[in-house]
């Protein structure tokens, strides 16, 4: 079954497997839920919180369901690798979040994601669960314009689940909830590079024909084309043309304080992540930006694709508070 | 052959058929101008709608039982933008044929039916690089079709080869809705995988009536 | 300078920038010295504990810079790219990791690695610094035999520097730290299958020749071929002959208690990574061993290199509690 | 041409030269059957040596110096295996050259004395495909040449003529010390590259000599 060159065994069942392997791993922190498939807190709802749900497709892992522990979200749920869930898994996922303080789900702004949330959310509601939906859309290298379904949701997703978490967790009710994700995403931007293409097991072949010498930038995460292909060029090139847009579109001035976080792809060294981090930030500085807060490492990711995507969001006491604040989850933790 | 609960099985059981056969064509159209999982998706999901048809007790007593069978399934094992998108479609579709036969109005119903879903849940137009721009030319055909005396199987035979051609129409667009849209100018030149999707269905449904 | 597809500016420059990226994004952690190269935790040597070091080549990141900090190292020695570091790097960071009460070298069993640290620890010795040295030796794809240079260390050092770590930390001596450490050595072992080769920046192409049906199994972490070549499998099937000979040559009996490690080459997704745990629980547990404690993700890698290893360590009451003990570091943190 | 300081000086000059002409065949022979980073190493290393080199205020005064400046400089830039045992190499070279000038025993001291410190250090015997089975016969002849009556620039064309037919003898080894033993029977077929550095290096030992 295998004629494509990863460790699954069959692509028709990689998701579900590699959710077994990951409910029995982390048994302390989650509980996974097979068909419909989502993932839960091991505990279940906490009584008296506002819950979080967030999901997409699989491929971006550990996004989301390393995300589900105490301080971030209470359920993830995951559809087939790069494709949004259906409303018969969101749905139950909804409800085991609730606590009775209503759900937050977590969007990535992607038709099919809202789509098939906005159809849970109802089913859900009439199961009597309050569902709010804060759709994040961080990816300045799609113009929120008439002539594109709106900015994308991608790496600045994980600060919106970790903050509005935080929220969530000292007690915060689900205005106030949504309230700080709206902040948090409105505050947030990113923009990617791919060096190479992924594979999604099923097609069997890269998502993209990439030459040796060429590099796509402002990437998504399912492994689409970027805005534009352009010649290989140094990490700090890159860096800068990746930094700019964000830090321009952020309107950042001197004197601001920043969480800088440069995600992997995936099939990126961690040794080169650190390369554009130091660019990112020297850019930063150069700026009159304080980088006060740093997250590297793949927590986003398109499977094994080459590339990465600086993400920088405008902290403030509160934000930066809600950060810091303790987080326990397969992927995330201090 | 009269368009009719025996209809619309056949229908089901063609359009299974034709989009396991052009799924790796549909998965390469997607990977394109998108992430490359529209022909996987609709084959998970019309597989799974055999499987439920093969496992009914008896037959369904009207159209709209078959149409929202599909509706129900795809809903929920297809996912993506298409899930919801077809969903609805044939939600639509299912509820404005609560009959145990359709006449020619009653195709035209089904068809309008399913484009209004579409464009309720995907607010695109045509022009947009979606599959109503395959949908809308179907449904204006298969009025015309049907204000022209055409048959049951005349009116599905409008619409699929206007399908066809809405198809085709999407090649030169930049897309502005949906995934393509972000890939803005570097759409231009391919076919939308979702019109290419409607086209085999709407195919199906003349061949299931025989036209 | 970049003429090989990474994100980089110059593979002469990598490690020095990327170790920059590192310390400015952990500063609370670490402190990165320069010339020599050097990465100590950020508040020196605590005194009255013993001191524990390690080192080799870079390109395994986050071995072994990403493990400096409480409850772990003390200091690490990062070499060029897959090349161990020199004796004037290496004999620097043992008098760094002094804090008086001696320091125990955690070597990688490779020639380069043996023979520089013996050299280091020499020159350590003369300025006062009592040195102890234990080498890791966990890799079962390679006999130890009259025929090869005995054992490689790989992934299974990961667990001899968290345990030794949280020995020395809980204020063991130095006999005692070392004790702990060969006692981890002795109970751990290794193994690892590579999908795809990967490109060290200064050679500028794939580290050996794989054609797309076929994988290595017995890898190490250098990009080296492994023991064999053999037709591209199931995850499943791999799964098991990594899991096999390390549990057999572990003697694993029924009703005993380990620790599963399935650890990432640097380019294989997470979801993968479930999968092949997955299975080697499995496995484990259908030989009647208790999976007690897990750890999957991106440890001790190869670059970019797609592949996987399994390692399993036998556990006793002391070795879990020592396994659970904080540890603050910028890869592991409990 | 006398074996004397120039000579060194011209020797390590030649050294870093043919290491640098070299680099990318070194490379490409350890990333057979290692991890392909010998050739960069070296490189590296002796790069550093002729800075040194180029940075001395006076010319040293014995042979030995120079091979010490150059001991000390592989050992703190080259790393990996062939780092110390380069470094040892020289070492213990150096120890054997406090002269201004060698005859031919004080070559073949010079070369016993190098082949002593990587055993010493790596502890390898002929035959296990290292860089021992060039520096090996490299001593053997030289001792031959000397009690033949060769001056000292014939004493170091043998033992490079012999280092050489020793690297060649590499090839069909499978090797039991070093990285490449981890491939047990797949090292059959490739030269060492390590054995191959030391025939590079000897080579322009004796070309530095005039011969
Ligand atoms: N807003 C929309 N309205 C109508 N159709 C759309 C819209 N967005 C996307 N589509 C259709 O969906 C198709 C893509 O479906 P699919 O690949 O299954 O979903 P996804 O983009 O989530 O991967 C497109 O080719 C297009 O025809
Ligand atoms: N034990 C040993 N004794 C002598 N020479 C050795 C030994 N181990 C390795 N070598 C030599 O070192 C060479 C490899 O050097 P290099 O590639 O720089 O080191 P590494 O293996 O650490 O990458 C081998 O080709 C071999 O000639
Ligand atoms: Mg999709
Ligand atoms: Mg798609
Ligand atoms: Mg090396
Ligand atoms: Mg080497």
């Amino acid at each position: 079954m295998v004629d494509v060159k990863k460790l699954i065994n069959d692509p028709r069942t990689v998701v579900a497997e590699s959710l077994e392997g990951f409910a029995a791993a982390h048994a302390d922190l989650v509980e996974v839920h097979a068909d419909p498939a989502y993932v839960t807190r091991a505990g279940g709802a906490v009584n008296g919180k506002v819950g979080l749900v967030s999901g997409g497709g699989s491929g971006h892992e550990p996004l989301h369901g390393g995300f589900v522990g105490v301080g971030m979200l209470d359920a993830a749920v995951p559809g087939a690798v790069f494709t949004s869930p259906t409303p018969d898994q969101i749905a139950p996922a909804l409800q085991a979040a609730d606590g009775g303080k209503g759900v937050l789900a977590i969007v990535k702004n992607y038709t099919g994601d809202v789509l098939n949330f906005e159809t849970a959310a109802e089913l859900a509601d009439a199961e009597g669960v309050t569902v709010r939906t804060v759709v994040t859309n961080d990816d300045v290298a799609v113009e929120d314009s008439l002539y594109t379904a709106g900015r994308r949701g991608v790496a600045g997703t994980v600060c919106v689940e970790k903050i509005a978490g935080a929220a969530a967790e000292r007690g915060d009710d689900l205005d106030a909830v949504v309230a700080i994700a709206e902040r948090v995403n409105a505050s947030v931007r990113s923009m990617g590079v791919a060096l190479t293409a992924c594979t999604v097991p099923h097609a069997g072949k890269p998502s993209f024909d990439l030459p040796e010498d060429e590099i796509e930038i402002g990437i998504g995460i399912h492994g689409e084309p970027g805005r534009r292909r352009i010649p290989l060029a140094s990490a700090d090139e890159i860096t800068e043309m990746l930094l700019t847009p964000v830090a321009d579109d952020l309107g950042l001035a001197g004197g601001e304080q920043v969480l800088l976080f440069v995600n992997g792809m995936g099939g990126t060294p961690a040794s080169e992540l650190y390369v554009v981090y130091r660019r990112a930030r020297a850019l930063l500085e150069a700026r009159g930006v304080q980088v006060t807060r740093s997250l590297v490492g793949n927590y986003v990711t398109s499977l094994e694709m080459q590339g990465a995507s600086v993400t920088v969001l405008r902290l403030d006491d509160e934000l930066t508070q809600l950060w810091d604040a303790p987080v326990h989850t397969a992927a995330l933790r201090w | 052959m009269s368009v009719d609960v025996a209809w619309a099985i056949e229908w089901v059981r063609r359009s299974a058929q034709t989009v396991a056969e052009h799924r790796d064509e549909l998965v390469e159209l997607d990977r394109q101008i998108g992430d490359g999982d529209h022909g996987e998706n609709l084959d998970r999901g019309f597989r799974a709608v055999v499987t439920k048809l093969d496992a009914l007790e008896e037959q369904p007593a009207q159209i709209g039982d078959v149409l929202k069978l599909v509706a129900t399934t795809l809903m929920s094992t297809v996912g993506g933008a298409a899930g919801p998108l077809y969903g609805t479609a044939y939600l639509r579709a299912a509820k404005a044929t609560a009959a145990a036969e359709l006449d020619s109005a009653g195709v035209v119903a089904l068809i309008e039916a399913a484009l209004d879903g579409i464009v309720a849940r995907g607010k695109a137009t045509t022009g947009e690089k979606t599959m109503v721009d395959a949908w809308s030319p179907a449904a204006e055909a298969a009025v015309a079709a049907a204000d022209g005396g055409g048959s049951p199987a005349d009116v599905l035979a409008a619409a699929a080869q206007a399908a066809a051609r809405g198809a085709e129409s999407t090649i030169p667009i930049a897309a502005t809705k949906g995934r393509a849209s972000y890939l803005g100018e570097r759409s231009v030149g391919h076919l939308d995988p979702g019109a290419r999707s409607t086209q085999l269905l709407l195919a199906e449904a003349a061949a299931a009536a025989g036209a």
